[in-house]
């Protein structure tokens, strides 16, 4: 007689140390196989979209810093140049320069904690303390300029917050030197380590087509092997006068696609924006800061949408403004939000510790995905 | 790489009546206007069609027009009747390279557009918020929940201009 | 076969390269500090909490404007003539009494949009960054420095005044008060 | 030292209640130490400094640790089963207790000199897996459930590749006693088991990359037994939140945390005696060349308790550096690859040992 058996509704989250904050997951397990995941999103919804509604352009700014609160300086990156092309204004060179590099600089702290938590939700906690204090030279590089170290409000419509700190060149060379040898060890210590890759490889794959179809951007689409760039596709800002490369997944230890290649192509993106940064810190114009900034927004009747890439993925917002000086709509395509829609795709079949992995591979933030 | 005037011939060419305006009025990329019961045959035909190609969805968004006729109730705050709802497709091709926005609009009253979660699977939470915040009905998407708001949210649909906050949810004091 | 003998090499090999790492760090000094003992030398344009200066607030009321948490409540009355407020320090004569200017810190999301609309550049974030309370209602700072007392005398003048000014007003127009009072029936 | 102590006091259960003082202290006074041990190593690692208020270097926050944790509440969720869920952290720690009664920690310190020490240490550390069990399925949660058989399913697979490396060491030794295996590594680190042992000739060149095969295998598999990184599936708190423990709390909690670092050492101390000459001094006796006889139970105290602590470092070493396995990989490492190479190196050692 066979025996009877249930499966099991595991409950993950909202209060558990690896769902990156309060996002639950209804696991339904049989044992330790996963047969299939449902994310229940919305325990950190903020209301953004409302509080924008009755917000005047300027104010909304320290709201989107806490969309993606690792990528603050990447929101304010896309609400102000989405902004920008409503008014119409040209923006100073200065002001394009430091903000690229503000940009890249954050990318690559957000791709640390990314890296760094990934490796901690597998079990490895030293690098994750590695990878944070590196962040931490990046994030005293924004304390310097802007006063703040997570929600920078340092790009502002038509301009910059505060013009660069003297030492700030210095400083960001000086990080560059330091920068490239901890990567060398994160390659050591973690990325080529054989458990490391045992609990990625092969796990989570994500094929191309599929990717597309679910809308994921930014290293979860590279890491399937498109080498889709917002910065490269839909070049904003300046991104076109520099040269990098768009590292995708290779499946070099793997498959195509899968937990590993999502992490590597994280790995090898910081080395990117290393050369960015290296590019445009040597050549950053003279220029005052504030003077393109209008002195009162308020922009003509019409819609936007806008598109940055942020270290997650396509950051876009659509604006529709109705010619007050509040917007009347305001709409964040949130990265994680689309990419952790192809969440229950790939778990199944996966085990619960799996599970840990794919997600931390996914690199979600709550808050942009709850708004 | 088309020019919206170019795709919106060719769609026109295609699905006729279907294909309402071009709105070129805007400060970035026009708008095409499309009925809201034909988008998901028009998102296949955008998604196969190899003049097209358009494989992703980047953005689904749900917008409350208020362009109907706005009364103030007793608590001064404004009730709007008749008016539209209206969704916003931003698309593109990832190998092509071009965009295309399309908008659909639906009676306020009884807003339903027909899903697009058969063309681009993408748009299976897009259209869970657009329900949540709007009250849009995406007929035949599979599972229609809200997704931002507490599942048993009975105060409406906090997007809308005139949504007003609930005093009390679940017995408790909404304001703290 | 093969495979099998690598990936016993590579598990070990791996593990070793690792631990080398990790050894080479045990006797690297550490990047933490001993907090309240130690504490990190913050960079000059640090934002943090709040702070007025209440000498040189004219109470134009556009840091409030600026909020976008709305944090900061301000009330002024208008000063009646013969009344020195004194000037800022850069040079603009005030004209009005703060009589409330609250700053609901607990609220501030230290965005430093209320900093740069300030004429008189009074109000300005500090260094200060330890600033916890038991209370939620300590969170209320209040700067005005007139006592409640004062506020209510200032009020009461400026109302007296309004009031003096209507009647001197009403004086040679004695039908504008028939007027208002036909147009409230 | 239980003959000794029966003979002094004439009572054979006051007698055995004094010989179990001695390892219950040492086991208490470790894991304090251990536990302030693995913080200082982990912070050191990361580049941080650890603790550092309570006494030097806050040698003593495990003290306060533990005084908080007395003073805890004494939390059951309703649903547990409460009496297995009372007992489950007892057997645990009796668990890796009783594995203490046979250690030698010295020629003098030892708690029961029975003839099949090593048997009895296998043996009753099988006690864990019961108590493991209890505390997971007791608990009612799935987290520690799930924990619970992960912790089960480990232990008992890993204790195959263990017997089997024992197996080897006392085909090779031909004793079960623990003490008589550390008698017989004595004078000098070269007669230690893992250089071949005590018998100078050919087999014992031979030996010697066996036997470092085989200490490293009983080095990864007890590893496996006692829950530690790289093998810390049962307890891993990114997945399981804190696995069969989850929902304990107070000292109850403590038990099992002392158990773990009661297991630490207790498996050091076997790949002590087994390969490193156990209570044997590397260098030679001290209190032997100032003709002081008294003092070398001590030195061997000395020495036994450094090696234990050595390999116990290794051990937060790893667990510093490793991410952990995945369950299904954890069943690969132990039986595809640990068990055919100690199974292979059983034979390889009969063989030599024969010669």
């Amino acid at each position: 007689m066979a025996l009877k058996t249930e499966t099991m509704v595991l409950n993950m989250g909202p209060q558990h140390p690896s769902t990156h904050g309060v996002l639950r997951l209804e696991l339904e397990a049989e044992g330790e196989l996963i047969l299939s995941v449902k994310p229940h999103i919305g325990y950190l919804h903020r209301c953004f979209e409302k509080h924008a509604e009755a917000m005047t352009y300027p104010q909304v700014i320290p709201y989107t810093d806490r969309l993606d609160y690792l990528a603050a300086m990447g929101n304010n990156f896309g609400y102000v140049i989405a902004v920008e092309k409503l008014l119409g204004i040209q923006i100073p060179e200065r002001v394009e320069y430091i903000r690229v590099i503000m940009a890249e600089l954050q990318r690559i702290a957000s791709h640390l904690v990314a890296i760094a938590t990934n490796g901690a939700d597998i079990g490895a906690l030293t690098p994750f303390l590695y990878l944070f204090r590196d962040r931490e030279y990046i994030l005293s590089l924004f304390e310097m300029t802007c006063g703040a170290r997570m929600l920078y409000n340092y790009m502002w419509i038509g301009g910059l917050s505060h013009d660069i700190h003297p030492d700030f060149v210095r400083k960001t060379k000086e990080f560059i030197n330091h920068f490239r040898p901890t990567v060398v060890e994160l390659n050591n210590l973690l990325t080529f380590n054989k458990i490391f890759i045992e609990r990625t490889a092969g796990i989570g794959i994500l094929p191309i087509d599929t990717a597309i179809n679910f809308g994921a951007t930014g290293p979860v689409l590279r890491g399937s092997g498109l080498a889709f760039d917002v910065r490269r596709e839909d070049p904003y800002s300046i991104y076109n006068r520099f040269e990098f490369e768009i590292p995708t997944g290779k499946g070099l230890v793997g498959t195509v696609g899968d937990c590993w290649d999502r992490y590597y192509v994280r790995v090898l993106e910081m080395e990117q924006s290393v050369r960015i940064i290296e590019q445009a810190i040597d050549n950053i114009p003279e220029g005052d800061v504030h003077s393109a900034i209008p002195k009162r927004i308020k922009p003509p009747k019409g819609t936007v949408y806008a598109r940055v890439e942020n270290p997650r993925g396509e950051l876009g917002y659509f604006i529709i403004s109705d010619g007050n000086l509040n917007p009347f709509r305001v709409k964040v395509r949130a990265p994680s939000f689309v990419n952790l829609e192809v969440m229950g795709e790939l778990c199944k079949g996966h085990l619960v510790a799996d599970v840990i992995a794919i997600l931390g591979s996914l690199d979600i933030v709550l808050g942009e995905i709850d708004r | 790489m088309k020019n919206p005037e170019e795709i919106f011939e060719l769609l026109k060419n295609e699905f006729g009546e279907a294909i309402l305006s071009l709105d070129k009025e805007t400060p970035t990329e026009p708008i095409i206007s499309i009925n809201s019961l034909q988008i998901h045959k028009i998102g296949a035909f955008l998604r196969d069609s190899d003049e097209f190609k358009v494989d992703s969805l980047m953005v689904l968004s749900g917008v409350d027009d208020a362009n109907g006729t706005k009364i103030k109730d007793e608590d001064g705050v404004d009730v709007i009747n008749g008016g539209t709802l209206s969704v916003y497709y931003h698309l593109h091709s990832t190998s092509l390279k071009h965009k295309i926005t399309l908008k659909v609009s639906t009676q306020r009253e009884d807003p339903k557009v027909e899903s697009v979660y058969n063309v681009w699977r993408t748009s299976d939470w897009h259209e869970r918020e657009a329900f949540d915040m709007f009250g849009i009905i995406f007929l035949n998407h599979p599972d229609l929940r809200r997704i931002l708001m507490p599942y048993d949210w009975e105060a409406g649909y906090p997007l809308r201009k005139d949504y007003k906050n609930p005093e009390f949810y679940q017995g408790m004091k909404v304001p703290y | 076969m093969k495979q099998y003998l690598k990936n016993t090499y590579d598990g070990i090999f791996t593990v070793l390269v690792g631990m080398k790492v990790t050894f080479k760090h045990l006797f690297t000094p550490a990047v933490t500090i001993q907090y309240p003992d130690v504490k990190v030398k913050l960079p000059e344009r640090v934002r943090n909490r709040l702070y007025v200066n209440m000498d040189d607030c004219i109470g134009c009321d556009q840091c409030s404007r600026a909020c976008p948490v709305s944090c900061i409540e301000i009330e002024t009355v208008k000063s009646i003539p013969g009344e020195d407020l004194g000037i800022t320090s850069n040079g603009k004569k005030k004209a009005l009494w703060v009589t409330k200017f609250d700053i609901d810190i607990a609220k501030c999301c230290y965005c430093q949009l209320c900093v740069f609309p300030c004429p008189t550049e009074c109000i300005y974030m500090t260094d200060v960054y330890e600033f916890a309370e038991y209370e939620r209602s300590n969170f209320i700072y209040k700067f005005a420095t007139l006592t409640d007392e004062e506020a209510v005398q200032r009020k009461i003048n400026y109302e007296k005044l309004q009031a003096e000014k209507a009647a001197a007003a009403a004086k040679p127009k004695p039908e504008t008060p028939a007027q208002t009072e036909n147009k409230t029936e | 030292m239980y003959q000794f102590l029966y003979n002094l006091i004439g009572n054979e259960i006051l007698a055995g209640l004094l010989v179990a003082v001695v390892p219950l202290t040492i086991i208490l006074v470790f894991a304090l130490f251990g536990i302030w041990l693995e913080r200082k190593v982990s912070a050191h690692m990361q580049d941080r400094l650890g603790p550092m208020r309570t006494g030097w270097h806050g040698w003593l926050q495990t003290v306060a640790d533990l005084m908080k944790m007395l003073q805890k509440e004494d939390i059951i969720a309703t649903d547990a089963d409460k009496t297995l869920y009372n007992i489950a952290p007892v057997l645990v720690f009796s668990g890796s207790f009783a594995a203490y009664a046979v250690i030698p920690f010295s020629s003098k310190l030892l708690g029961s000199e029975v003839e099949i020490g090593i048997f009895y240490v296998l043996a009753i550390s099988s006690l864990v897996v019961a108590g493991i069990l209890m505390a997971g399925w007791s608990a009612n949660n799935k987290y520690s459930l799930l924990g619970a058989m992960r912790a089960v399913a480990q232990i008992i697979s890993y204790e195959i590749p263990t017997a089997l490396i024992v197996l080897s060491m006392v085909m090779l030794t031909g004793t079960l006693s623990l003490d008589k295996i550390s008698q017989m590594q004595t004078s000098s680190f070269w007669n230690w088991n893992i250089f071949g042992g005590a018998i100078f000739g050919l087999s014992k060149f031979l030996l010697i990359p066996f036997m470092f095969i085989g200490a490293l295998i009983i080095f990864i598999s007890t590893l496996a037994e006692v829950n530690r990184v790289p093998f810390d599936i049962p307890e891993a708190e990114s997945e399981l939140v804190a696995g069969y423990f989850t929902e304990y709390c107070g000292m109850k909690w403590g038990m099992f945390m002392l158990a773990e670092y009661g297991n630490m050492f207790a498996v050091s101390a076997i790949i002590t005696i087994l390969f490193f000459g156990g209570y044997q001094s590397p260098i030679g006796y001290f209190g032997n060349s100032i003709s002081a006889q008294w003092l070398v139970p001590f030195e061997q105290g000395f020495w036994f308790i450094a090696k234990g602590l050595t390999l116990v470092f290794v051990q937060m070493w790893l667990r510093w550096t490793l991410p952990r396995l995945r369950v299904d990989q954890l069943m690969t490492v132990c039986w595809k690859y640990l068990i055919p190479y100690a199974f292979l190196n059983l034979i390889i050692i009969g063989i030599i040992s024969l010669l």
